[in-house]
């Protein structure tokens, strides 16, 4: 069973309270969407979820697997991506995903990796440094960082933004897998991508 | 004539000093505490009247209004 | 610690480091350079210098000033770049922090390994130094390289997080370094002079204290900054 | 400015200090050697430690609030460190005028100057780095960590550096050059040279009198051609009488134990200042000022702390100091 919970979740950035007592329960197969206009906190929220930013007030707490994880330890559950997510530009793409499979202590073979990178749409690109890609292909190796562990909890920020039309399907496709075994949130304001939604969050941006 | 600076007056002068000095920054102190006194207990008071803000999240479940 | 997963972790980072400073240089040249250019000018302006007493302390003030200095510009890169590049979140979410702490500090401790070589070699011949104990310098030197690295690589993390990186970093380590700065540039005038091993301990003896207390001090601490 | 409750406290101790102050001037005896600006001390002495333990007090709010995450340990922590940079700068010219008066050199690098100026150093450093961190949950743990990290410096600074550098003007055998605490026994039989740091001395002849031992000892200051000698004495009770200096240093000669038959002395090298406080009126004056300039500190902490709190209360998200 996967579940993850906030409680309460409060942020207040300078003077700026960007989350105010929001509580959210997901469990497996639940696929959430925030919406909400620039400068709501949608990419705040997931942030937090991920642990990269602690609230001012409240509480996240993730079951994945029988383990509860504490904040600190969230990244064993967490897949995260987001348009300002940067990976190193002086590796390839296939060095970047050693990389992090190793430092995350997972034993993936170099096919598994090759089959990753096709599967996002990166099939031949592998032995590329970073720094010629183009900012759709580096979004694309974003999806394979995110999904490397196969993580409990995915958390897709704007996640077809800078992708061309196949995007979408690749986007469909990883949604549909996640359902089977974990869950999803997805912050975006497209219209086809609020389809996916079993919950519906909207935020309004702080006054 | 005796100077200030006199081995046997330097010492009264060089107290004298001190001993102003030391009243003026204790006045000064004992204002600065009445003030900080007084705005704590005002905020203090105000605090407790002030109600809190409403949640800004709308949580939608399941497709009636999704689609 | 002793966490197998741990090592695997740290051991990648430290390679990754590795192989990205050696695509880009970026780090290597500039601390090259400015270990070169410095050594060049302090001999040119002084020549050899006169024997006395205190000659051999004048040049290992030198040797620690220039390792300093180079230290400064070289050392706060492993947390700054990945600020810079914004690759630091990526990181964050997949290594284990202790992990992330002993990479880098690997990393530095083997860049200023290199600078120390390099530096005092320079120092030797450019400005004729004598040098009595040559085992007792290689201790001294290098009990006061993992001193310099234990002190800043913490503060390193620190500023790689605030808004003035460059100018805060020596701001923050200076007044850390001090006690081991002034232990390893008489502990080197004392390599200098070419003392024995019994009187040449303490020094060394001093800076793998403070080595060893500062490395303790920010395996505790390292998680809160990084998180 | 109308009184209210709780100024009686405050009345005492702007009484109390003032009194310290006047006692300092009038009351405290000179002592030989370091004239009026001796009196200096009263002050010095009680406002250098407090510094550091402000300082102490800063790190330890430091780690409760890395343990409890509540912005109200940070903001202890700021108070004190702010008391402590005040009461560093005051100490470091405290220090320095009673070094120019009775030294000749404001500043000497010597160890405890040392130390108190890499303290201003940490204080600068820690507000450094609170004003450049932008947002407030990040300012609180960085400054933390860093005190918490410079105080675990501190055994290094005060303990380790000082016994390795070279002098010091501060009164304490363990700190000055040469000097071993039991001092160096000589004998007219037996070895009559000895050292006290780089200063050769030779047992000249040893006399006693009804109330006096006189040594008389022939010193040989390093860099000087000629040859000094010091009378140094013993009183009947045993204790030093007579402290010559030693040529050009501000260091003096102290004959600890003297046996006139069998010829034997023990002599120790001391700074002036040592024994100070065996006057009882500049002892009970001297505590005095340790407890008036400590309630004094903890009075500016408070307010400083009242302040940061109604900041901080007020705006949430931006306490810039």
């Amino acid at each position: 069973m996967q579940a993850l919970e906030l409680a309460q979740i409060t942020l207040d950035y300078g003077r700026r309270r960007v989350l105010y007592d929001l509580s959210l329960q997901v469990t497996t197969g639940q696929v959430v969407v925030v919406t909400g206009s620039n400068g709501s906190g949608k990419s705040t929220l997931l942030r937090v979820i991920a642990g990269l930013q602690r609230p001012t007030a409240g509480a996240v707490w993730c079951i994945a697997d029988g383990v509860r994880y504490a904040p600190a330890q969230m990244r064993h559950a967490i897949g995260w991506m987001a348009p300002d997510l940067m990976l190193y530009r002086e590796l390839t793409g296939h060095e970047n995903l050693r990389f992090f499979a190793d430092v995350r202590g997972l034993s993936i073979s170099d096919t598994t990796i090759a089959d990753l990178l096709a599967e996002v749409g990166l099939a031949g690109r592998g032995g590329d440094l970073l720094a010629t890609y183009s900012s759709g292909m580096t979004h694309r190796l974003r999806y394979a960082y995110a999904l490397l562990h196969q993580p409990a909890l995915l958390l897709l920020d704007e996640p077809s933004v800078m992708l061309d039309t196949t995007g979408h399907d690749l986007l469909a496709r990883v949604v549909a897998r996640q359902r089977q075994h974990g869950m999803t949130i997805i912050a975006t304001n497209d219209e086809r991508e609020r389809r996916f939604a079993d919950v519906l969050v909207s935020l309004e941006v702080a006054v | 004539m005796t100077t200030l600076l006199d081995a046997g007056v330097a010492i009264y002068v060089a107290m004298t000093t001190a001993l102003i000095v030391w009243v003026g920054v204790f006045l000064f102190l004992l204002r600065i505490d009445h003030a900080t006194q007084d705005v704590a207990r005002q905020l203090n008071e105000r605090a407790t009247a002030t109600d809190a803000p409403q949640s800004r999240a709308t949580i939608v479940t399941n497709d009636s209004a999704i689609q | 610690m002793i966490d197998p997963q741990i090592w695997r972790a740290t051991r990648a980072i430290f390679v990754r480091e590795w192989r990205s400073e050696l695509r880009n240089r970026q780090a290597l040249n500039a601390v090259a350079l400015f270990a070169i250019c410095s050594v060049v000018t302090v001999s040119l302006g002084l020549g050899p210098l006169m024997r006395s007493t205190e000659v051999g302390l004048v040049h290992a003030a030198f040797v620690w000033v220039i390792l300093l200095f180079a230290a400064f510009t070289a050392l706060s890169r492993v947390f700054v770049v990945e600020e810079e590049q914004r690759t630091a979140a990526a990181l964050r979410l997949a290594a284990p922090p202790i992990a992330v702490y002993l990479g880098k500090l690997c990393f530095n401790l083997v860049l200023l390994l290199g600078l120390t070589i390099l530096v005092t070699v320079l120092a030797i011949v450019l400005l004729n130094i004598r040098v009595g104990a040559y085992d007792l310098l290689i201790g001294m030197l290098l009990s006061g390289a993992l001193a310099l690295v234990a002190g800043t690589t913490l503060v390193a993390a620190i500023i790689a997080r605030s808004s003035s990186r460059g100018a805060l970093f020596a701001v923050l380590s200076l007044p850390i370094l001090i006690p081991m700065l002034v232990t390893a540039v008489r502990g080197t005038a004392l390599a200098f002079a070419g003392v024995s091993w019994e009187r040449g301990m303490a020094p060394i003896q001093t800076l793998l204290a403070y080595a060893v207390a500062m490395f303790v001090a920010s395996l505790f601490l390292f998680a809160t900054v990084w998180e | 400015m109308a009184l209210r409750k709780g100024d009686g406290v405050k009345i005492f101790l702007g009484l109390w200090i003032a009194a310290v102050i006047y006692s300092m001037f009038l009351v405290v005896p000179q002592y030989v050697g370091l004239g009026d600006a001796g009196r200096i001390i009263i002050v010095h002495v009680p406002v250098a430690w407090i510094t550091s333990a402000a300082f102490f007090l800063s790190a330890i709010y430091s780690i409760i609030y890395l343990w409890k995450r509540n912005p109200t340990s940070d903001v202890a922590a700021v108070a004190a460190a702010e008391v402590g940079t005040l009461y560093c700068i005051f100490a470091t010219i405290t220090g320095s005028i009673f070094a120019e008066v009775v030294w000749g050199t404001f500043w000497n690098w010597d160890p405890r100057e040392t130390s108190i100026l890499v303290l201003l150093l940490i204080y600068a450093a820690y507000f450094a780095l609170r004003s450049s961190v932008d947002d407030s949950e990040r300012r609180r743990r960085l400054a933390a960590v860093y005190n918490i990290f410079a105080a675990v410096t501190m055994p290094f600074l005060l303990f380790v550096a000082p016994r390795v550098a070279d002098s010091t003007l501060h009164p304490n055998c363990a700190f000055l050059q040469g000097s071993k605490c039991e001092g160096v026994s000589l004998s007219l039989s037996g070895a009559k040279i000895g050292q006290l740091g780089d200063v050769v001395i030779e047992l000249k002849s040893l006399t006693k009198t009804d109330d006096l031992t006189q040594a008389t000892i022939e010193v040989r200051m390093p860099g000087m051609k000629n040859v000094a000698t010091l009378i140094p004495t013993l009183d009947s009770a045993g204790k030093p009488a007579d402290r010559p200096e030693f040529p050009g240093q501000q260091f003096r000669m102290v004959l600890l134990e003297a046996d006139a038959t069998a010829g034997t002395v023990r002599v120790n090298m001391q700074a002036p200042g040592t024994n100070l406080l065996s006057n009882p009126r500049t002892l009970w004056v001297f505590l005095a000022s340790n407890l008036g300039f400590l309630a004094l500190a903890f009075w500016l902490y408070q307010i400083r702390r009242t302040i940061l709190q109604v900041q901080l209360t007020l705006t949430p998200g931006e306490m810039n100091i």
